[in-house]
């Protein structure tokens, strides 16, 4: 019973992990970015399909499609508005370039944040669930929401991967995460690949926020927790490895549903940290990690 | 180079500016002055962490995991014996010092986002650590410390002054010493440095020790200014933020610039206050202006008008 | 001031006019009015209230003349829920718009921080939402340094004992439940709610099976009401403030047999249905007043008051934060200074009906000195539930509209039968 | 008093990296006020062993002494400390300090308490300044300075610390002829002041003025020591850096159609790197069908050229296609319009199996197109064949840069711009890319421009050759008078 309990539940919040981190490291596989206006990005998207679905009545579908909308427009955003000008910037030497990006997208984050809770106040907030009820599998009973969450969460990772292995366009992006000019030689544009990427990218976010805000609810307070878990488990699983966060969201998501069952929820985020920090001494690159 | 340094323009406008700084007791109110006492504090953790990214071009995400240390050991030795507060604050010193070591350990062995994320994780555990021991460290609550050094404004204002204006002066005049040189070649090329028989593993770790020490010392002091320590105040993540976001505002790599940057955040975020929650957005907004449109920061911009004039 | 602009982006301007013009304009005439510091949660749900219910009573006073023709201005601090901010705002209040009484935050780690600052720079300091024991604890500790600060609100203890009798009177006695398991947050406030939980439910008849707190920052409720539902308890018994929505709206999606009874501040705030998409359907929730329970005469006047104003109905700290006012400025007027000592005696001398009852402060050397007395004739409190989108008062039963009813997934007296 | 004991002496010495050998069994010794000459084609493990002595890597086998003292294995700054300096070819001053500082860097001391300045230091760097010629610019921040002057930077900080043995990377790359000579001339004085030096270069002509001894790597390997003049006479070396006799395919440059207005058209082509200048006045011209080779040394610019031709570089004058000015267009639209480069980093998709790295080059063809072209390719190459589901990284060095050739001919260009397509590979391999691109020649009407500073792999396929020599073109012409017009400087 308990076995399965934990079997379940962690198999539903890994996923969410996992369609959070496998678009934040997509982004830095390909453009080398590490967004930390992630977190925001998901919670605004949530917050639109809440208010969209509920405030403005458009109900839960097209609620839910609003709040994606929203996560691809703010990822471009932060492509257009934040990455694209410093990348090109001549002011920045190269090798500071990153901590600028860093630096400019944790305060974009910022910005998010703080216009979600203006807007719209920093309590909890719950989208209206696509589908109701519960279903018992294995003597467990489960939301219908928590399965609809896991499988979406699969079919979006599903969908990306055929996009990045079965498209034209999907290969020149994993092209591009290997070897750019390679890439640019071939006649491809690079440019473009990008803003593919980003938009890409905004959809996995929209859609792993709109889902997390159903299946558990946001606030404005969790953009940051939100960034630093798509950021743990992105370098446990080794930066710019889709593969490796994938199997890093399950590790974390079981180690902490182990965690809250068996010793006390009160726990639940440590041991995901201190296996964290043992990677991180003893093999830096992280589990799958190339670079 | 002793007379080229007090010669250097930033010296000598700081010098002044403290002077008049150390001033305004007479003629500001209380609440200005309790408002300047915690940017002066703010204005220590980034001058330490622009050491670190600065000059040993370590990107530490982590700053707060030392000024923590610093002041959740100083805060909870008081409230569990009070020994004297002097005594406190060596103790938070020590163990954060103890932390810029761990730090340093990574640090010297992965490159890149790597190390940055060592450090952030090692802010998300503290906190989880102050969380979960809350018997000890108060947890989610808070820990209200029984002493504080004093309760009079202009008391805490001159010691935080002081206490930034020293700082300052020793991390600057090391940033410019010739230490301070081996440290800059060891963060900008180490196999360089090495080839001139410096040791590089050596100079960085003492900054982080460093670092860590002006860290530790400001978050102590903080303690027994606020009289409470809670992770909002001094762990959160967003606390780093500001320190980083601080220092690259004021022009990374400057020392001095880093203090102004921390300072004008603090300032502006009083400032903004009554804007209400629109405050923290506007003062993010305009950080991000800076970093996007001067990314030499304040102290740039004003080089770029000397020069341009 | 700021606060209740905050969620009117339109008149926010206008606000902000209003609450820099003050400073000067308070100069100007003498002896100059009362100035009340507020500092409160403003993006919070509970927070919110706090202000806008005190500027209402300011504003009524006002109307029939201020206290001794003396205006009364309410002064506001957001403090974005943080300690720090807290004591920068006292600060500011004191020594820079030196108002004559700080009213201050619902959450107890912030009041804890500001009451050292209430004695160190020696101002009267109220609570109208903060629940901890501590508070009071530290007053009776060092009365000469803390006696500036009141606590405004019911202390956790006293709320668990409201709670116990509630649940006495309609879970023992009405449902034949036998066995609980106490659900609560990790914060300062429940530390001693839980130990009197511990204390006096075991006396009404509730075996408590099991004793679970959650950091405040959990989002996934699922393990811990698996494990609840795992021990079958015939009820949970909540302490929750800081979250609400969540571990709601996941008993409801989980579909949790079991009901949910106790405290759950969130819970008396109008919005939290909306905010939970109608989960708390069934929630019961103890309460210092509800929606048209006229508790006393001046409850539902407030209400109506509040919400012709602000477009909402107040949360908890809402209806204490209306009452501090008076009972300040009754004070005030009372000791005929606004002196920090002589308000203190005042104030302990204050026996005043307000919207949640009749309130008189525990005198020195009580071990909850400056707490609120309780119990018949002075403050009984309630117990309510959400039914169909309205908050419905269950108890006591002098005051109740209505019985409870759980959500058709909740399992009740299964024990019994 | 051992005067006869060599300053530095390396005995033995091999490095592998993971599969492959950079060193194999290295060793030569340099006597106090010697300079000896340390050569090899891009590739032979030339800068490997440098980096053995400098303790940048540490040798899997062998003996480094400086004065006797075994240092193989220590960490750099202690073997600096021993006595050890180095010029680094690309130099990183501190941007931030003037002039003197970064001399003054050079010789502070490794304490951590040396926070006081010491007035000595700055006389002594002062000094040392006057000598390498940057007296007058002490005071100037390095950005504003010329390349030349970064380069004594470097040569001030290494001789700062008087150290016993001198190591010196490509003294005079990117220098202009007078720049030369006035290098040459500090690295003398440091032979006189009786340190032994290192000069580590791709060839001995450069140096020849320089050196007392020449030792001579290639594929890791020594190949030949002694005098100049022996070393140059050497069978062996003339035949890796000048090949056999020359038997060459020239077609006259008037047999081409478009004589007129040729397909690719360089004109006065000048490319700076910050303050170097790369390029300076070039002007190249390729017919329709031709092929045309560009032989230069490293850092003469040929890479930069094609850089410029494929629009991934900023330049002044101007390039046509067919009559066309390119500039402004972007780098992948140069590409699709037909002028593609295979580039000397390769640049594959290590990730992605051979085949795929085909697929990517022939992204915009039909389907069916797509698979004939593979197949002509495969044929063109047979290992890749064998290869085809193998990732690209996997690959030796002689498949990838086959596969890097035919992925770039997948895309079907009217212009192949090969740069340095042998770079460290050993010779059975050149000789099966140059059979490649023999019946790559005969079978298709292809352009080619090659870049190589391999004269034996270059001349026998090129209808005209081009010599680039310091960002400028030296010599035109046909490669049948190549060896006896030019081909000295190429050893």
């Amino acid at each position: 019973m308990l076995f399965w309990q934990i079997l379940i539940d962690g198999f539903a919040i890994s996923a969410l992990y996992a369609l959070g981190a496998t678009g934040f490291t997509l982004i830095f596989g390909v453009t080398g970015v590490l967004n930390l206006s992630h977190g925001a990005i998901m919670v605004a998207a949530a917050v639109a399909a809440w208010a969209a679905a509920g405030n403005w009545g458009l109900g839960p579908y097209l609620g839910a499609m609003f709040g994606v909308g929203v996560g691809v427009l703010l990822s471009l955003a932060t492509y257009f508005l934040i990455v694209q000008r410093l990348q090109r910037s001549r002011a920045i030497r190269e090798e500071e370039k990153e901590i600028f990006i860093l630096t400019a997208t944790l305060l974009w984050g910022i910005m998010i944040q703080e216009a979600i809770a203006y807007l719209f106040t920093n309590n909890a907030k719950t989208v209206l669930p696509i589908v109701e009820g519960v279903v018992t599998i294995a003597g467990v009973r489960t939301p219908a929401n928590e399965i609809f969450t896991a499988c979406v969460c699969w079919l979006a990772i599903g969908a990306l991967w055929l996009f990045v292995n079965r498209t034209r366009a999907g290969k020149a992006v994993l092209a591009a995460s290997m070897n750019p000019k390679g890439v640019t030689l071939l006649g491809i544009e690079l440019s473009a690949v990008y803003v593919a990427v980003w938009a890409v990218y905004g959809a996995l976010a929209g859609i792993a926020g709109v889902l997390l805000g159903m299946f558990l609810g946001v606030s404005s307070y969790s953009a940051g927790p939100l960034t630093a878990s798509a950021f743990s488990i992105v370098v446990l699983g080794g930066l710019g490895s889709v593969s490796g966060s994938l199997i890093a969201a399950y590790i974390v998501g079981y180690l902490e549903t182990l965690t809250a069952y068996l010793i006390s929820p009160a726990y639940r985020a440590i041991p995901a940290l201190l296996l964290l920090v043992a990677v991180m001494y003893v093999r830096p690159r992280g589990l799958l990690g190339r670079r | 180079m002793l007379a080229r340094i007090l010669k250097s323009p930033p010296v000598w406008i700081s010098l002044i500016v403290v002077a008049v700084a150390s001033t305004l007791p007479l003629y500001v109110s209380g609440y200005v002055l309790g408002l300047l006492t915690i940017a002066y504090y703010f204005g220590v953790f980034s001058m330490a962490w622009d050491l670190l990214f600065g000059f040993a071009n370590e990107v530490n995400f982590g700053p707060t995991f030392l000024i923590g240390l610093g002041a959740y050991t100083a805060g909870i030795l008081d409230s569990l014996y009070q020994p004297p507060i002097i005594l406190c604050i060596a103790a938070g010193v020590a163990a954060s010092v103890t932390g810029g070591v761990v730090l340093a350990l990574p640090a010297l062995r992965v490159r890149g986002p790597y190390f940055g994320l060592t450090t952030l994780v090692a802010v998300l555990m503290l906190q989880n650590f102050v969380v979960v021991a809350a018997e000890l460290t108060g947890g989610e609550i808070g820990l209200t410390v029984p002493d504080v050094i004093s309760i009079n404004d202009r008391t805490n204002y001159w010691i935080a002054l002081g206490f930034m204006t020293v700082s300052g002066a020793i991390l600057y005049g090391l940033s410019r010493s010739p230490v301070g040189l081996i440290l800059q070649a060891s963060g900008q090329d180490a196999v360089q440095a090495a080839a001139l028989g410096f040791n590089v593993t050596k100079h960085k770790l003492a900054a982080f020790i460093v670092s860590a020490f002006f860290s530790g010392l400001a978050g102590a002091l903080m303690v027994f200014y606020l009289g409470a320590a809670s992770v909002g105040t001094f762990i959160d993540v967003t606390v780093g933020v500001q320190v980083i976001v601080g220092a690259v505002l004021g022009g990374r790599r400057t020392i001095l610039g880093a203090a102004i940057g921390a300072v004008f955040l603090i300032a502006m975020g009083e400032a903004l206050r009554p804007l209400g929650d629109l405050s923290t957005f506007i003062v993010s907004a305009i950080a991000l202006f800076v970093v996007l449109v001067f990314p030499g920061g304040l102290l740039g911009m004003l080089k770029g008008a000397r020069e341009a004039t | 001031m700021q606060m209740s602009c905050a969620a009117r982006p339109l008149i926010g301007a206008v606000c902000v006019g209003i609450s820099l013009a003050a400073a000067p304009l308070a100069r100007a005439e003498d002896p100059g009015p009362i100035r009340i510091g507020v500092i409160a949660e403003a993006q919070a749900v509970a927070g919110s209230s706090i202000p806008s219910a005190a500027q209402l009573a300011a504003d009524e006073i006002n109307a029939q003349g201020g206290v001794d023709g003396r205006k009364i201005e309410i002064v506001s601090y957001d403090n974005h829920s943080s300690s720090a901010e807290s004591v920068r705002a006292f600060q500011r209040a004191v020594s820079e718009d030196h108002v004559n009484a700080v009213i201050g935050s619902y959450v107890s780690e912030v009041v804890l921080a500001l009451e050292p600052w209430a004695g160190r720079l020696k101002t009267v300091f109220i609570t109208p939402g903060a629940a901890s024991d501590l508070i009071t604890a530290n007053i009776a500790k060092d009365y000469e340094h803390n006696k500036y600060t009141f606590h405004g609100y019911l202390t956790s203890s006293s709320i668990a004992r409201l709670v116990c009798d509630a649940a006495k009177d309609m879970l023992v006695d009405g449902l034949k439940m036998k066995t609980a398991v106490v659900m609560s947050e990790d914060a300062a406030w429940t530390t001693p709610l839980d130990a009197s939980y511990a204390e006096c439910l075991p006396k009404i008849g509730l075996n408590v099976l099991d004793h679970i707190r959650f950091s405040p920052d959990t989002t996934d409720f699922t393990p811990i009401f698996n494990k609840i539902e795992g021990e079958k308890p015939d009820v949970i018994i909540t302490g929750i403030s800081h979250v609400g929505v969540q571990p709601t709206v996941q008993w409801k999606s989980q579909q949790v047999p079991i009901p949910m009874f106790g405290v759950a501040s969130q819970a008396t705030n109008s919005t939290f249905w909306k905010d939970t998409n109608g989960a708390t359907e069934g929630v019961a929730y103890q309460g210092v007043s509800g929606p048209g329970v006229a508790v006393t005469p001046k409850t539902l006047p407030f209400v109506d008051a509040f919400q012709k104003k602000f477009g909402n109905i107040p949360s908890y700290c809402g209806y204490t934060a209306y009452d501090d006012v008076y009972i300040i400025a009754d004070a005030i007027h009372r000791a005929g200074s606004t002196d920090s000592d002589k308000l203190v005696a005042a104030m302990e001398k204050t026996d005043y009906v307000g919207t949640i009852g009749r309130v008189q402060f525990l005198p020195e050397g009580d071990p909850h000195v400056h707490g609120l007395k309780t119990g018949e004739g002075l403050i009984t409190g309630l117990f309510l539930q959400w039914q169909n989108g309205k908050q419905v008062n269950m108890w006591p039963s002098s005051l109740a509209s209505g019985k409870l009813q759980f959500p058709s997934f909740v399992k009740t007296g299964t024990a019994a039968n | 008093m051992s005067g006869s004991e060599p300053r530095l002496e390396v005995t033995g010495l091999s490095k592998r990296f993971g599969g492959l050998t950079a060193v194999r069994d290295v060793g030569f010794s340099i006597q106090a006020g010697e300079i000896l000459g340390l050569i090899g084609p891009n590739g032979s493990g030339k800068s490997t062993v440098m980096k053995a002595i400098l303790g940048v890597e540490r040798p899997d086998t062998g003996s480094v002494r400086v004065d006797g003292v075994e240092v193989a294995g220590w960490p750099s700054h202690r073997i600096a400390r021993l006595g050890v300096g180095m010029v680094f070819q690309h130099s990183r001053p501190l941007h931030r300090q003037t002039v003197l500082e970064n001399i003054l860097l050079g010789l502070l001391p490794d304490h951590l308490l040396a926070v006081l300045p010491d007035p000595a230091n700055e006389a002594r760097a002062r000094a040392i300044a006057d000598r390498v010629g940057l007296g007058a610019v002490l005071d100037r921040r390095p950005s504003t300075l010329p390349f030349a002057d970064l380069r004594r930077i470097e040569i001030a900080k290494a001789i700062a610390r008087d150290p016993k043995v001198v190591l010196v990377d490509e003294p005079f790359a990117g220098l202009t002829a007078r720049e030369t000579s006035a290098f040459a001339k500090l690295i003398a004085e440091m032979r006189d002041d009786g340190r032994a030096v290192l000069i580590v270069d791709h060839n001995v002509k450069s140096i020849s003025a320089l050196v007392d001894r020449v030792y001579a790597m290639y594929v890791g390997e020594r190949i030949a020591e002694g005098s100049v003049a022996e070393v140059m006479q050497n069978e062996t070396v003339r035949r890796v850096y000048l090949g056999g006799a020359l038997e060459t395919a020239a077609r006259p440059e008037s047999s081409f159609r478009d004589a007129q207005t040729p397909f690719l058209e360089v004109e006065k082509l000048s490319v700076f790197y910050g303050k170097a200048q790369a390029l300076e006045d070039v002007s190249i011209h390729v017919h329709q069908g031709e092929f045309v080779a560009i032989v230069g040394l490293n850092g003469a610019g040929k890479t930069t050229l094609f850089n410029a031709i494929s629009g991934l570089r900023k330049y002044g004058g101007e390039i046509r296609r067919q009559g066309q000015a390119l500039r402004g267009k972007s780098a992948a639209s140069i590409a699709r319009a037909g002028i593609v480069q295979s580039p000397e980093g390769r640049e594959l998709f290590t990730e992605m199996t051979v085949r795929e790295n085909l697929e990517m080059g022939g992204g915009r063809l039909e389907e069916k197109e797509r698979a004939e072209r593979s197949e002509f390719l495969f044929d063109l190459f047979p290992i890749l064949k064998a290869r085809a589901r193998q990732t690209a990284g996997t690959l030796s060095g002689g498949e990838q840069q086959m596969l890097t050739i035919a992925r770039a001919l997948m895309m079907k260009p009217d212009l192949l711009i090969l740069d340095e397509p042998t770079l460290g590979l050993a010779p059975v391999i050149m000789e099966q890319i140059s059979k490649a691109l023999e019946r790559l020649r005969g079978r298709t009407d292809i352009t080619v421009l090659l870049g190589e500073q391999n004269v034996t792999f270059a001349l026998p396929h090129a209808d005209r050759v081009y010599v680039l020599e310091h960002g400028r073109i030296v010599w035109e012409g046909d490669p049948s008078r190549f060896a006896a017009e030019v081909g000295e400087r190429y050893l």
